[in-house]
């Protein structure tokens, strides 16, 4: 017995790099543990408390462990701690937060029971680390899944709507398939190189051993480029995107819009830049007019919606077309894009979806438009923080997302498809129909805005509180939203501290020129 | 004396701010001392400016080095009196807007002020990406001022309007950034800066399709034909002090930038299309005339003899020669300056006619207000550039300008001048003259608004008595502005001389000109 | 002081009267601005004589005295200073235009009375004669422009001076937008000139004019039929004509001072300032003297039908024009001046007569009602003849020299200049006939009611209506003020008219062939360089002209007497048997017609054609409409296929990999 | 046999799979079906483990199980949360949300 | 070899029969029971390519606890026939149409790719006696527990939330009533007659 386990060669168990991870899933443990406390304080207070206990824990340590530069993988090339995934997982983290302030009076978080809500939405964050760190392709898949899986349940975690269940349904068909078909893929890929971990296989693609345009690899590239995209809600996978979003509870469309969007792009950088990044000129093309696809049917999708969280999705599958312009052209000055309008969309899209939740507390049109009529009058403080994500989505200047546009713009450019930045340009165009009926809607009253012909869907409210109740009664949303909002200004204005994490994050792929 | 441009631009922010957290009643007075401030500071810049000294009061730091973008600021004679144009339009206006009645004027005159910050930026600013900022930056008060505070079917129309001149400038981005992506040179950095542009160089190619874009955004702001879709939609919808802003200061953004940055920067390329754009220049003209002649309602008489004006400061541009850039900077300030008016007296005007701004219910009001229909008088004969007028003298240096190169566009668009003697005239005999209009309850202009357009016509007048004044500063500005498409157009026109001659049709200067286009 | 600050104050003057009587409108009273606005002009006038004098010590050569205030414009090679030019041309034009308009401010000051108006009146006045003289004073072709483009203005104004009457409104801007043409002219050709000589300053233009240029060069030709179109449009020469008759709508001393006396006749003067240019491009100055000739024959056709008193004597102006340009386009310079000088009396004085009768028929114009007037009006009545006797070139009257003189130096020309001259002559003989038919028609024959009412020592007073239309006046303008003044009442109206009608009988004898030619000698120093300088007919030759003029006058005089007062109804009979003849002359050769038809029609037709098509259709259908249409496609498509069933999103998951995959076999090897 | 024959095997399972998803409207048997696309990963992840004679895929495989059992758990659950809530058990009529 | 190639056919013919049979039988519980048999099938195949550890665990863990789970459930909601009214149209037919496409396209290539080994049955994977041979439990277990240590253990983490996660779908819901009375009582819980309008 002795002997054998002598014979086990125990790999090196590189603590320190993992400890976020420990953190995370160590708090989900806690949280779930504690969750089972019958008192309703610990369950509402202490529970969401301990969940950012760990989350910033896990920031501290983040930043603790931050190294630019490229790191060795770790745990025999199952993880790659570098600060491309530390990077991304900040935006986890953060993400993470403010889900746990928005869910604080949600019905979901009750429903589904606070310890278990919180304890999943820490696993899914440590899916999500587990797929941004992720060195091989069964790390891919494993943190793949396991961002997905509590995911799915946080849809469906609405227990009583209708529409709820029926997102977590969807997402959890179409999401399989998607995944599945991700397995295919990976699997071909690894057939076609023997190799499970990424630095494998692109050490077999510059070995002559490997044709780069093998038939094999190409179609393995093909299904897993489609399991990622779908996640990214890049079109034609896109279509799951606007039922989820609306359907799930809000807070956790807000964590999935920003946080599960950065996961997907930060394993495709890994994926195609670095495994990849040889056979660029096989797959960039095709991604670059899926790209074009995604920007044209994102934003006409979301012209003739009403119902803001739909809007704000298709918006999210636009967004996903201009990042994935980052990635296709496979170079630093991508990656770096990629990583800084990653941030941008973060805070920009909090920003919108915080003023959501406010509004659909209390009015009984739930996220329809006509609850953000003369908001400007009713509540500026929550109108302004939407009018400043708006104008950023919508790319105009002094706010984070110019200057993130530009810098992808600038990126295309310079990565010899500059057709892909006009693309851009004619998406921000087309989105502005969108973007600016909120704010017209909110600012410059009802009568004169002609709100798109398809009948509102009366969504039922999600809360019954009286009409009159305004921002104040929810001071934990209106200071993200505010926040939020502020940080997109502050990020227009002075985005340097941002472009030095971004470079951090592209150094980490030398390979890249 | 040491002049920060930084404080004359964000002052008025900075008012526009302190005013929105003021009192309701206060807000508006804070933000018209900011005007004044600024004005009184640009006032010193003017005296203080010295002729021919290229570029002055410069700042210069880095913004964002990762995309070589700089927070460059510099006075140059080509920004020169468009800041003062800027500082003095939002003098008038500001102050007409504070004597009447508004709902929510804080957020009305926060916008205001931050859109007179936008506007100094762009004519102040020295790099390229900046000057975009500020470029679009000046869309988002400007979008408010008119959906908020505007009239009839506004949203429609600002929202049109938004989306009309940001599709012009977001595609003028993808072009800027990419001058600046291939001027970059192996090895080196990007960078933005409109001094580090001009000494780099782009292909030929390039330059063509890059001219292309920017002239997109330019003329869809100025507005040319047919790039005014948004013209008369949001000129109906917008109240009378914005309008005069949109038309008087805002329309000029983009023709600057032609001088400021398109011209010098890209020389070959502009004269490759120096063609084109002067057809189109000369259309507009024509066709604004024209449609001003055939409109009832007066804004958009107004709106579309802008087209036609500005059409001619285009020509005058893209007649790639001294006395044309320096006609076309002129006419600028002047149009700019007579146009702010014109909009005001509108609004005046408007007032006393229960609102209605149509010529078939004007008339006859001159008995009963003898002081605004002189005013009036003055600013129209200005308008259609009556000789003793500075933008006589502007149009005549374009006239000059273009008939040196193009003789016959010239003589087409000479045909303008009398159209809009035809269209000035009609408006001003429609609203003072003839029998008294079904809606006319006349009475002289009150002093509030006298006091906001007598200095205005005051300033007119002084044009016409020394337009030298301006001119003799602008001068080395425009020159360098140009010289480098004029060489280029020299090399073509050479050619086209040999081959005149090799033809034999040589001697009198017409015929080469005529060839030469 | 020297003369060109005398030229400054001439400026000077005015300008100050036109500033105190448009900021005084309000306080000013009685006829106090009026008197304020003749003293103005008075002092110019006196400025000219005092530059006269000044000039006069020069030594001839360089009785040139250029003065600038400040640079008025400069880049590149454009260079213009703010400067006037001190000649015997300009000190001459100072004091006719200074002088005439001083005689019809002081008419005026009567005249209009009662006009609401009254100090806008006069404020507009003093402003024309200050732009009619920065006219004549400028030193370079940028200020000719604008003193250009000023009297134009100045003339819009007094022209709707009331304004409230649609006619009125509808004369002003075809005047104004006429004179604009005339100004575009002038810029081009400005530009011309700039741009082969390198300068606008006219004497270095002038200096330089033989060495740039050769004979008729295309170049220069160009220019100066482009300076032409200017001075046509101005002087109301064929085919610029039409907005002088049109422009009787303003009151009447207005008619006499700006499209009588003096703005009318700045043509004259811009052909005779340029003449260096002309000489060298004869080409130009024959079409200039062809056009002339025509036009004095078409004007003086149709002065003999029209019936509306004041456009008649409109009409003998175009006509009395045609001779000065024909004059000084065949470089008979001085005669042409001469003519401008003696036409401005007697012209001046006619409208003051016409004026004058217009009060006592209470604002109605049509000859067709007056008659009889010579009892109830003597002293009109004769001064009015002494006009129409000028005017016929009546023997011994001023106009029979200067206009004599003009056809003599023609002659002297020969060549085509001969025949012109011939035709000048039957000009003259029409020139009698109409100008005798006014006297007689308004003055003669059975009397008009309001005649015998004045007779009977009160005024008439018909409700006021525009006489054009009919349409009733609006009164609040003025129009033409509440009571009517005429010369027999009002003295300063005869103080204005006897002088005139003085100088329209002695103002010929400053230039008496043979005896002497003052105005010819102090002249000489402007046009010392012209070609034709010494060629001059023989006294003799001039004397034989003038008979022959006597006795044409003198035969038209007749024949007018015959057909209105010894035949009255002849001119009806005529009328009967050549109706075709009759309408035609009688619908002005139905110029206005005509341009009705080929500019204003077109243009407005295209102006509704831009609006409704191009606007609407292409701009807003096209661009607007068809890019938001693709739009609207794109999100119903987007939303047809978002049906929200999980398997059809399924089946597009599949469509898509299913696409990609291929693209990546095909693009394998 | 060689490891194509698997491979192909593979290729039609998954291909069943997926047609399984699409045209079944009973939420227990798309469940199935997705087992089914799951498993034909699993063979190829097999087969090719058997090809560069590494156990690595072998792993890869078991771990899929592990996987498909989790989505199984899930869907399971949701479609007895749909249950619960007495919604019909058909996935058609869970199309409530769309545009 | 004649052996394994008959073995192959017949667990192929198994498996892909097992397949099909989820696919068109009507009744969700003879869809379990023919999945049960395409698993069988595919352990076959497994154990023909060495993966005996890998056999195993489909037979014990997927064929066993997994469908006995899917029987409980098919019996609690009561795995009615699906009601054969005709299928939704296009898309009943544009499925196994593409899908059928989307294998040949896989076919096409795995047997155009370059790679030699693709047909051959395999390198020899003979191992020294002693050691454990190739994809023997003893071999498995060993890899998860060096160099797929990370796998293994996410994979754990991964199974309790899918517990937690099914724990929350399916518990009786109760609790929400007493949890009321908190000082920090949020004011959006849905009104009991809200729930009911759902329920329907």
């Amino acid at each position: 017995m002795i002997d054998l386990l002598a014979a086990v060669k125990a790999p090196v168990i590189d603590y320190k790099e993992l400890s976020p991870l420990f953190a995370l899933a160590g708090g989900s443990v806690i949280v779930l543990m504690v969750g089972l406390v019958r008192s309703f304080f610990v369950r509402s207070v202490v529970v969401p408390a301990l969940t950012a206990v760990a989350l910033l824990t896990a920031i501290g340590l983040t930043i603790w462990i931050w190294e630019p530069g490229n790191q060795p993988p770790i745990l025999e090339g199952a993880l790659g701690v570098d600060a491309l995934s530390l990077g991304i997982s900040m935006l986890f983290y953060v993400a993470g937060l403010v889900t746990i302030v928005l869910s604080l009076r949600s019905t979901a978080s009750r429903e589904a029971g606070h310890g278990e809500y919180y304890s999943m939405l820490l696993g899914s964050i440590a899916g999500m680390v587990v797929l941004a760190e992720a060195e091989s392709l069964m790390t891919l898949f494993i943190g793949f899944e396991l961002l997905s899986i509590p995911l799915y349940v946080l849809c469906a975690s609405n227990l009583h709507r209708r529409t709820s269940l029926e997102a977590g349904l969807k997402y959890l068909v179409v999401g399989s398939v998607g995944s599945a078909t991700l397995l295919y893929g990976l699997a071909l890929i690894y057939g076609a190189t023997g190799a499970l971990r990424l630095d494998g296989i692109a050490a077999a693609l510059a070995s002559d051993a490997v044709n780069t345009a093998d038939p094999l690899l190409l179609t393995g590239i093909a299904l897993a480029a489609t399991g990622l995209a779908f996640k990214a809600s890049v079109a034609p996978f896109h279509q799951w995107t606007p039922d989820v979003y609306q359907g799930a509870p809000t807070p956790i469309t807000t964590f999935m819009a920003v946080a599960t969007k950065a996961a997907a792009f930060a394993v495709l950088i890994r994926l195609f830049d670095f495994a990849l990044g040889l056979s660029q000129l096989d797959w960039g093309p095709a991604l670059a007019v899926l790209a074009a696809t995604t920007i044209v049917i994102g934003n006409v999708g979301a012209i003739a919606q009403r119902s803001l969280k739909r809007m704000l999705a298709w918006s999210s599958v636009a967004q996903a077309g201009y990042l994935l312009a980052g990635v296709v052209v496979g170079t630093q000055l991508g990656v770096k894009a990629t990583a800084f309008y990653l941030a941008v969309y973060l805070v920009m899209n909090v920003a919108a979806f915080a003023v959501v939740i406010a509004r659909e507390r209390v009015t009984e049109f739930g996220d329809d438009l006509r609850s953000f009529e003369n908001l400007g009058q009713a509540a500026p403080l929550l109108a302004w923080p939407m009018t400043i994500a708006m104008l950023s989505l919508a790319g105009f200047p002094a706010t984070g997302g110019f200057i993130g546009k530009f810098y992808l713009i600038d990126a295309s450019v310079a990565g010899d498809y500059t057709w892909l930045g006009i693309a851009i340009v004619i998406g921000s165009v087309l989105s502005l129909a969108y973007y600016l009926r909120v704010i017209a809607v909110m600012w410059m009253g009802r009568y004169e805005v002609e709100l798109p012909s398809v009948p509102p869907r009366r969504v039922r409210p999600v809360a019954g509180w009286s009409p009159e109740a305004d921002a104040r009664a929810q001071p934990e949303v209106l200071a993200v939203a505010l926040l939020a909002a502020a940080a997109t200004i502050f990020f227009g204005i002075w985005p340097d501290p941002l472009f030095d994490v971004a470079r951090d994050v592209a150094s980490s792929l030398p390979s890249l020129h | 004396m040491t002049i920060h441009l930084s404080i004359v631009l964000f002052l008025p922010l900075a008012t526009g701010f302190s005013g929105a957290l003021m009192p309701r009643g206060t807000g508006r007075w804070a933000v018209l001392a900011g005007t004044l401030a600024v004005l009184a500071y640009v006032v010193v810049i003017l005296v203080d400016f010295e002729p021919g000294g290229g570029l002055q009061y410069v700042t210069n730091d880095d913004w964002i080095p990762e995309l070589g973008i700089h927070y460059a600021l510099g006075v140059n004679g080509l920004s020169l009196f468009m800041i003062a144009l800027t500082a003095i339009g939002w003098v008038a206006c500001t102050f007409v807007a504070a004597f009447s009645e508004l709902e929510r004027p804080r957020l009305f005159f926060f916008h205001l002020a931050l859109a007179e910050t936008a506007v100094l930026g762009a004519f102040m600013a020295q790099d390229l990406a900046l000057f975009i900022v500020f470029f679009d930056l000046m869309l988002v008060p400007f979008y408010f001022l008119i959906g908020g505070w505007g009239s009839g079917d506004r949203v429609r129309a600002t929202t049109k309007f938004v989306i009309y001149t940001l599709s012009g400038s977001l595609l003028m981005m993808a072009a800027a950034i990419a001058l600046g992506v291939l001027a970059t040179p192996d090895g080196g950095n990007i960078s933005f800066l409109l001094s580090d542009l001009r000494e780099r160089s782009v292909p030929l190619g390039s330059q063509e399709w890059i001219v292309l874009l920017f002239a997109l955004a330019f003329f869809v702001k100025a507005p040319l034909f047919p790039l005014h879709g948004w013209v008369p939609d949001t000129y109906r919808a917008t109240s009378i002090p914005v309008l005069a802003l949109l038309s008087g200061v805002l329309s000029k953004v983009g023709v600057y930038a032609f001088l400021q940055i398109v011209l010098p920067i890209m020389p070959d390329g502009s004269q490759h299309w120096q063609e084109l754009f002067i057809v189109l220049a000369v259309f507009s003209i024509l066709y604004g005339s024209v449609l001003a002649f055939s409109q009832d309602n007066i804004r958009l008489v107004l709106a579309y003899s802008s087209i036609a004006q500005l059409g001619f400061i285009v020509l005058g541009i893209f007649a790639l020669e001294e006395k044309g850039a320096q006609g076309a900077l002129f006419q600028m300030l002047n149009h700019g300056l007579v146009t702010v008016a014109l909009f005001l007296i509108v609004g005046v005007i408007a007032a006393r006619a229960a609102g209605s701004e149509s010529l078939a219910e004007l008339g006859g009001m001159a008995f009963r207000a003898p002081v605004l229909a002189a005013l009036f008088l003055i600013t129209a004969l200005a308008t259609l550039a009556m000789p003793g007028s500075g933008n006589f003298i502007g149009e005549i240096l374009i006239l000059f300008g273009t008939f040196e190169n193009k003789l016959v566009y010239g003589l087409v668009a000479a045909v303008g001048v009398v159209l809009a003697a035809v269209y000035m005239i009609r408006v001003y005999q429609g609203t003072m003259h003839g029998p008294v209009g079904p809606a006319v309850e006349s009475r002289d202009i009150d002093r509030m608004h006298l006091s906001a357009l007598a200095p205005l016509v005051a300033l007119v007048i002084a044009l016409g008595l020394y337009p030298n004044f301006v001119v003799h500063r602008t001068e080395q500005a425009t020159t360098g502005a140009i010289a480098g498409a004029r060489v280029a157009g020299a090399a073509q026109k050479a050619g086209a001389q040999e081959t005149a001659a090799a033809t034999g049709a040589s001697a009198p200067r017409i015929v080469v000109a005529e060839e030469s286009r | 002081m020297s003369a060109t600050t005398f030229g400054w104050l001439v400026l000077a003057f005015p300008l100050a009267g036109t500033v105190i009587n448009s900021l005084g409108w309000r306080v000013l009273p009685g006829r106090l601005p009026g008197w304020i606005a003749s003293s103005a002009i008075f002092l110019a006038f006196l400025s000219s004589i005092g530059a006269l004098i000044k000039l006069q010590d020069h030594p001839a050569e360089e009785r040139h005295l250029v003065d600038s205030l400040w640079t008025y414009a400069s880049t590149a090679d454009f260079h213009v200073d703010l400067a006037i030019l001190i000649d015997p041309l300009s000190v001459f034009m100072c004091l006719v235009v200074s002088g005439v308009s001083f005689l019809i401010h002081v008419y005026s000051v009567a005249y209009m009375t009662s006009d609401r108006g009254y100090s806008r009146y006069f404020a507009y006045l003093n402003y024309f004669v200050f732009s009619m003289l920065l006219l004549v004073l400028a030193a370079n072709f940028v200020i000719l422009i604008i003193g250009w483009a000023f009297v134009g203005a100045a003339s819009y104004l007094l022209i709707s001076f009331w304004y409230r009457r649609t006619t009125a409104v509808e004369a002003g801007i075809k005047a104004f937008v006429i004179n604009v043409i005339g100004d575009v002219g002038l810029v081009i050709g400005a530009f011309l000139i700039l741009d082969k000589t390198g300068s606008l300053d006219f004497l270095q233009v002038f200096s330089q004019v033989d060495q740039t240029f050769t004979r008729n060069d295309g170049t220069l030709v160009a220019a100066c039929l482009l300076l032409l179109v200017g001075a046509f449009a101005k002087s109301a020469q064929l085919p610029l004509h039409t907005w002088l008759p049109d422009a009787m709508e303003g009151p009447t001393p207005v008619s006499a001072l700006i499209h009588a006396a003096t703005m009318v006749t700045a043509g004259v003067y811009l052909i005779a300032r340029m003449f260096p240019l002309f000489e060298q491009a004869p080409a130009a100055a024959d079409v200039g003297a062809i056009i002339g000739c025509a036009t004095l024959l078409f004007a003086g056709t149709v002065a003999l039908v029209v019936t509306d008193l004041k456009r008649v004597i409109a009409y003998s102006t175009i006509s009395q024009i045609g001779y000065m340009v024909m004059g000084v386009s065949a470089a008979a310079y001085s005669a042409g001046l001469f003519h401008l000088m003696t036409h401005a009396f007697f012209k001046a004085l006619l409208f003051m007569g016409a004026g004058s009768v217009i009060g006592a028929m209470a604002g109605i114009q049509d000859m067709d009602r007056m008659g009889g007037f010579r009892r109830a009006m003597p002293f009109t009545f004769v001064t009015f003849t002494i006009g129409a006797l000028a005017l016929a070139g009546f023997p011994f009257t001023s106009g029979w020299f200067s206009k004599d003189e003009i056809i003599g130096s023609l002659l002297n020309r020969g060549g085509l200049y001969a025949v012109l001259g011939v035709l000048g002559y039957v000009g003259a003989f029409m020139t009698a006939v109409y100008a005798f038919r006014m006297v007689f028609r308004v003055f003669q024959g059975e009397q008009a009611p309001e005649a015998r009412e004045l007779e009977g020592g009160h005024m008439a007073h018909g409700d006021p209506v525009n006489p054009m239309t009919g349409e009733p006046e609006d009164t609040d303008v003025g129009f033409p003020g509440p009571e009517h003044h005429i010369a027999e009442r009002d003295w300063p109206m005869k103080a204005a008219m006897g002088p005139l009608a003085l100088l329209a009988i002695v103002g010929g004898y400053i230039a008496i062939p043979g005896v002497d030619n003052v105005l010819e000698k102090f002249l000489e120093p402007t046009f010392a360089d012209s070609r034709f300088a010494d060629t001059h007919p023989s006294t003799g030759a001039e004397w034989i002209g003038l008979v022959i003029g006597g006795v044409i006058s003198i035969t038209g005089i007749g024949l007018a007497w015959w057909v209105y007062i010894r035949e009255p109804g002849t001119a009806a009979r005529l009328r009967e048997r050549f109706p075709r003849a009759h309408n035609f002359l009688s619908h002005k050769w139905y110029f206005d017609e005509l341009y009705d038809a080929v500019f204003v029609r077109p243009a407005t037709t295209i102006g509704a054609f831009c609006r409704r098509v191009v606007e609407a259709d292409f701009v807003q259908g096209t661009i607007v409409g068809g890019a938001t249409g693709i739009v609207r496609v794109g999100t119903s498509f987007a939303r047809s296929i978002q049906t929200g069933y999980l398997r059809a999103y399924a089946l597009l998951l599949l469509l898509g990999v299913a696409g990609l995959t291929l693209y990546f076999l095909l693009n394998s090897s | 046999m060689d490891i194509t024959w698997y491979l192909v095997l593979s290729a039609f399972i998954f291909a069943i799979g997926v047609a399984g998803v699409i045209s079944r409207r009973n939420p227990l048997v798309v469940l199935l079906c997705l087992e089914l696309m799951l498993n034909a990963g699993n063979l190829a992840l097999v087969a090719f483990a058997r090809m560069h004679g590494s156990e690595a895929g072998q792993v890869f495989a078991l771990i899929v199980m592990v996987i498909a059992a989790c989505e199984v758990v899930i869907g399971l659950g949701i479609i007895v949360a749909m249950y619960r809530n007495r919604l019909p058990i058909d996935i058609d009529e869970m199309s409530e949300l769309r545009g | 070899m004649w052996f394994e190639d008959v073995l192959f056919f017949i667990a192929a013919i198994g498996a892909l029969a097992g397949a099909l049979g989820v696919v068109f039988l009507q009744n969700p519980f003879y869809s379990v029971l023919s999945l049960v048999c395409h698993l069988l099938g595919l352990a076959v195949l497994f154990l023909l390519l060495n993966a005996e550890f890998i056999a195993a665990a489909q037979v014990v863990v997927y064929a066993g606890a997994v469908m006995v789970l899917y029987l409980f459930v098919v019996a609690y909601i009561g795995g009615t026939d699906e009601p054969l009214r005709p299928e939704s149209g296009s898309i009943a037919v544009l499925g196994p149409v593409f899908a059928f496409a989307l294998a040949v396209e896989l076919c096409i290539a795995f047997i155009s790719s370059g790679l030699k080994a693709l047909d051959s049955t395999g390198p020899d994977i003979s191992r020294p006696a002693g050691a454990d041979t190739f994809g023997s439990p003893g071999a498995i277990g060993e890899l998860l527990l060096t160099d797929f240590l990370l796998p293994f253990e996410a994979a754990s983490f991964l199974l309790l939330m899918a517990a937690v996660g099914a724990v929350v779908l399916a518990r009786r819901r109760r609790g929400l009533e007493d949890e009321g009375t908190g000082p920090m009582r949020s004011r959006d819980e849905p009104p009991p007659t809200e729930t009911l309008e759902v329920r329907v």
